[in-house]
């Protein structure tokens, strides 16, 4: 009963926080061809599963480290709703004060570290932070998230070792959703599953169903605790798919490298809906109109929001 | 002579070189992505198959290497980056492998090969996407490194880099790439190391690199009404920078200034006013100056990245100074700034 | 005041700076090698053991991201490479990430690492192994870059690298290790974008960087015995260049000369020259000069390599040139060259 | 009958092979101190069998592409003797102009293409000359040789990613001696062994006895049958030891990382004594004297040799 309960309140968190996500995101898609986000977006639907997941496992404490495709991660791990859209509209109460845009978000309150456009790149910040964990005698993890792409980088290799060799506390989390911008995973890897080349850096490796959000916090869970305990780093490929295009609000099917009836079938997959069959509808309204409100009062106050006014943040010092 | 658009004069390079050359071949991430590098590879995947457009695996530093290895081996691969940000990720093949190699082993083995990196100013691309690098590019001996400025530039200097026996760095700006001209059909080369005097003139000698060569024409033509004789020379090769030229115009105009889209202190610009400085001191009438980026990151917001970029007033503002001493020669001049019109919002 | 070896008063900064502040650690390959890095952090692995010297594997690319993101959280790593070649195979980390990232943020986060390169110049090292790279580090904005000349500059600059909150690339000469002086106890600071008057002097100013500070007092020693008076600024710091004492020195003698350890184009030299030319250009009452490494790799071969490296003798003949129009000023001048005495052959 | 002929003479021609290189290296190692020869070097005493085991199965075709510990690759690829001690003595007739140095040998006449100081740096050389051989329809093989601390660059994973992608007659040799510099390997790498992390990049990857001549020469000649019938890459990871110094000519035990007892463990396991037990000694006395002719030629014709006159090598172009 205790755990039904608990089931209970974990899947209604993850939908609360993937509907979030979904629903911010489809705002943005909406608004954006009014030009007033003038920086390039790479949205989230359809893997919302994956960071609300993840950070349902998290503290406040544990720091996250995100790629361009980031939207989802920051709000999952309880980023300022107010402050991302500022950022978006190139605003100086933005969440980097205008001078990042949607590839730099930050929110250093949340353990939401900075973000990075470069594929891979900030892996080895994930393996940094977590040594850091260690070296304050702290018992925080560090999360490092990235695209099935970023495995094939030489980041990916160096970060996965120096962590494992280190037992450092860094959860991997590959979002596994077999595209590179437009390029299928075959003709970028050999066939052979991300999950099994990461245990050959000696860390535990497991693959899940990135668009069930209860098998990504469970797996994460188990990670967490082994890396808390001092047990070391997991890697965690989650299985998912990119609905619209890889930059923008757009579908990406008329490109031709692939169909429509592949992005229906795996809207078949979607983790919100998955979710939703345990939500009761007055709970599922609440949270509709409660997002509505918050996603509309973020728009009006990004428009009304001033500028930045210099072109060096103040503070700045390395000139 | 055929007119046509910039980044089509870059896939008319590509695809005169290929039909010509079995050795020439392309290699890159997302290359055989349907939107083909910005429309610059339309068609070709098609036409030449995967085996001379190679899709690579996102491991820039190791196409890096293959890259170069394959040009030793008697093969002209032209690496494309769809950013000229990902240079830095391949540096040590750059500038410790590719621009040492020929050096190194006493000029044995032709390191054929083109690296291609594409400039993201605006839309907001943030401090990351947004570089040019050029003068990054040239800080090390052992490669060439060119600029284009339009699209004759595009053509020329591309199918000069891929014929080239050393290593090149091609840079192209994305800010160009809707730009038209003319340009020569079939194999037509533009010499690389050679700068082109765009425009004579005798009272001053204004050197432009890139999309500040377009800034520099805009300039000396307002300037023009005002009586003022403006020789605007595009560099066109920033590694090896065509002192020559430079020199020769200064002695005959006596002033410099040096227009780059670059920061100030390690790049193109301070490299041509030092040269000046020491080889033509005596035929500057006044200090030279250059118009650059200001010496930190573009910042992502739209409300402030235009006041980042220099344009023709700018350079307008500069040349005056160094004539008369003020700035205040010429206002109202058309904006060309093009990044915010929204036509570059992807594809990442 | 105690004298010690440059490289021991590299060992200093570290020790104090550890002793003093549990933040500070040390991280790098092959730093728990017994040779502790030519010495510099001898016995420091016994004193602070392996969480604060910490070993990594082969991996420069991922150490320097592990690097920069331990100091955005609190910490102040000093990442250690025995050769100054490794930077360009991180430098995606260095441009891209530690050197943009307080500006991509609007300055949100303190990025007080230190990212310090050996050169390794001498003993046939050949291309790879023996370049500054002091300019081509500084050529991006977002690092501060500082190249010691002496024992003192080894350990102040050191310590205020380690105390700073911005990034800082440190180069030291291996070239210069066994030279001693003296040298300040404790908490010894430097300040970062400041040079240092070495030797005032009323006919010419002469900046130098890094060995060529020391062949520059040489030459200015020499050349004050035929009745010339030479102001020898050593730089200390190459990113930000601090022009204001340059230009102020320059107004007094109206003359310069820049005597630096890397390639002419792109380099500190140029930086300086185009400063004073657009800045003090009225002061200036001959062309500015500048000794430089030629523009190519360096050579293997101990036959010719001495003949790449200028010396105090280079200095003096330009100096010369400049204030007399001819070179033939002083012969004999003591060899300072020492990579050759055997010294330098390992470890790798 | 036949077989065992055949064996006899892979066999000699293995001896032949480790022995030069020993010898070779041995006389350098004598006179280094003199200082003539101003340039580091590393040298491959102990470590004899792989190239000669890997070179025994290859044509003067196929390719080989090295690093700094190269003296013995060159020679077993077939290499001019005279021009690299040239080299070494920074003359002009060296293999690389008297510009290279130890660390960068070359002779394109025999397929050894140029070395690299930079750990790992040469990898993707040989995948892309494999590409080549691929491109222009030739059936030679790339191989790509490297220490066990090259593996934790992240241009190992890239390598041989792409290797295994495009199945490229690429072959990568592993030379593990447990050591880079003067750092063991489980101060750098998890405990994992290094073939089957290299397995999971989606290729054949085996481990041998690196000090077995015989044992490494079969191993490659099944890669590089597989090679040439297009069957893709092979990784062969070969167990041996570094009896000397990472760089000069002496013995480290006195730094304190490994012991004497440790070193002549390993001597025992000399992969020169090894194969000359097959060895008749009159075969074993010729090949001793004609070693040690050739070598006195070299090192006198190096003294005599002239040095380089120009700081810019005859046909350089880049400037
Ligand atoms: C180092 C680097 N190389 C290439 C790119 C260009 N690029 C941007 S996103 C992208 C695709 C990455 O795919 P993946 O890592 O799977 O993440 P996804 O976009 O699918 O979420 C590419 C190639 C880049 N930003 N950084
Ligand atoms: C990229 C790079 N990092 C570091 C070094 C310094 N270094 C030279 S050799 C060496 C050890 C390499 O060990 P391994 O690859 O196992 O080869 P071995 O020397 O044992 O044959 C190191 C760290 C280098 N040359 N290149
Ligand atoms: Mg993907
Ligand atoms: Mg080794």
């Amino acid at each position: 009963m205790g755990d039904r309960n608990k089931n209970q309140d974990l899947i209604r968190s993850l939908y609360a926080s993937a509907l979030r996500i979904r629903m911010v995101e489809d705002a943005i898609a909406k608004e954006y061809p009014k030009g007033e986000m003038k920086t390039p977006i790479h949205l989230y639907t359809g893997e919302e599963a994956i960071a609300a997941g993840v950070c349902a496992a998290l503290t406040k404490e544990d720091v996250v480290y995100a790629y361009y495709r980031s939207h989802g991660w920051y709000l999952a791990k309880g980023g300022n709703l107010n402050r991302m859209i500022d950022e978006l509209f190139g605003k100086a109460t933005g969440c980097s004060k205008g001078y990042g845009g949607s590839m730099h978000l930050i929110d250093l309150d949340v353990g939401f570290q900075g973000t990075t456009a470069l594929v891979a790149g900030a892996m080895p910040h994930a393996v940094g932070a977590a040594f850091t964990m260690k070296y304050k005698k702290q018992h925080h993890v560090a999360i490092s998230a990235f695209g099935d792409a970023a495995t094939e980088e030489g980041l990916f290799q160096e970060s996965l070792m120096f962590a494992s060799l280190r037992k450092l506390p860094a959860i991997f989390i590959c979002e596994n959703n077999g595209l590179a911008t437009n390029t299928l995973i075959q003709y970028r890897q050999p066939d052979y599953p991300i999950y099994k080349r990461a245990a050959g850096f000696g860390l535990e490796s497991v693959q899940v169903d990135g668009n069930d959000a209860v098998a990504v916090y469970e797996a994460m869970n188990e990670a967490v605790i082994r890396a808390r305990e001092g047990g070391g780093p997991t890697f965690i490929e989650c299985l998912t798919y990119r609905v619209l295009e890889h930059c923008g609000p757009n579908s990406d099917v008329s490109l031709g490298f692939r169909t429509q009836e592949e992005v229906d079938a795996w809207k078949k997959r979607d983790p919100i809906v998955r979710l939703e069959q345990h939500i009761d509808a007055e709970t599922k309204a609440q949270l509709i109109e409660q997002n509505q409100r918050e996603i509309q009062v973020a728009f009006e106050g990004a428009r009304r929001a001033p500028f930045p006014t210099s072109l060096i943040p103040e503070g700045y010092q390395c000139l | 002579m055929p007119v046509m658009k910039f980044t089509e004069a870059i896939r008319d390079a590509y695809a005169e070189t290929m039909r010509a050359y079995p050795e020439v071949f392309l290699v890159g991430v997302g290359i055989i992505d349907p939107k083909a590098v910005f429309g610059t590879l339309d068609g070709l995947h098609k036409e030449f198959g995967d085996e001379r457009v190679v899709e690579g695996p996102l491991a820039e530093q190791m196409l890096t290497g293959f890259t170069f290895s394959a040009a030793t081996l008697g093969l002209r691969p032209v690496l494309i980056h769809h950013r000229v940000d990902f240079l830095p990720l391949t540096f040590d093949q750059i500038a410790n492998h590719m621009g040492k190699w020929s050096y190194m082993f006493g000029a044995q083995q032709k390191v054929s090969c083109v690296v291609r990196g594409i400039v993201g100013r605006g839309w907001g691309n943030g401090p990351q996407h947004t570089q040019s690098l050029h003068g990054f590019s040239a800080s090390i001996p052992g490669v060439k490194v060119v600029v284009p400025a339009n699209a004759e530039d595009a053509k020329g200097l591309m199918v000069s880099a891929i014929l080239d026996d050393e290593p090149v760095i091609y840079i192209d700006h994305r800010w160009l790439h809707s730009d038209a001209g003319e340009v020569p059909a079939g194999l037509f080369q533009i010499p690389i190391g050679k700068a082109h005097v765009m425009r004579e003139g005798k009272d001053l000698t204004l050197v432009a690199v890139g999309p500040m060569v377009q800034e520099s024409m805009v300039a000396a033509e307002k300037l023009a009404a005002t009586g003022k004789s403006i020789e605007v020379i595009n560099l066109r090769t920033v590694r090896p920078i065509d002192f020559d030229t430079i020199i020769a115009s200064v002695e005959k105009t006596g002033h410099l200034v040096v227009a780059d889209s670059d920061w100030p202190h390690f790049g193109v610009a301070s490299a041509i006013i030092n040269q000046v400085a020491q080889k033509a001191f005596g035929a500057l009438k006044k200090a030279p100056s250059s118009v650059t980026w200001p010496n930190h990151p573009v910042p992502a917001s739209y409300g402030i990245e235009p006041s980042y970029y220099p344009m023709a007033k700018q350079v307008i503002d500069a040349v005056s100074l160094v004539l008369s001493g003020e700035t205040n020669g010429i206002h109202h001049v058309s904006k060309t700034e093009k990044s915010h019109s929204g036509t570059h919002s992807g594809p990442f």
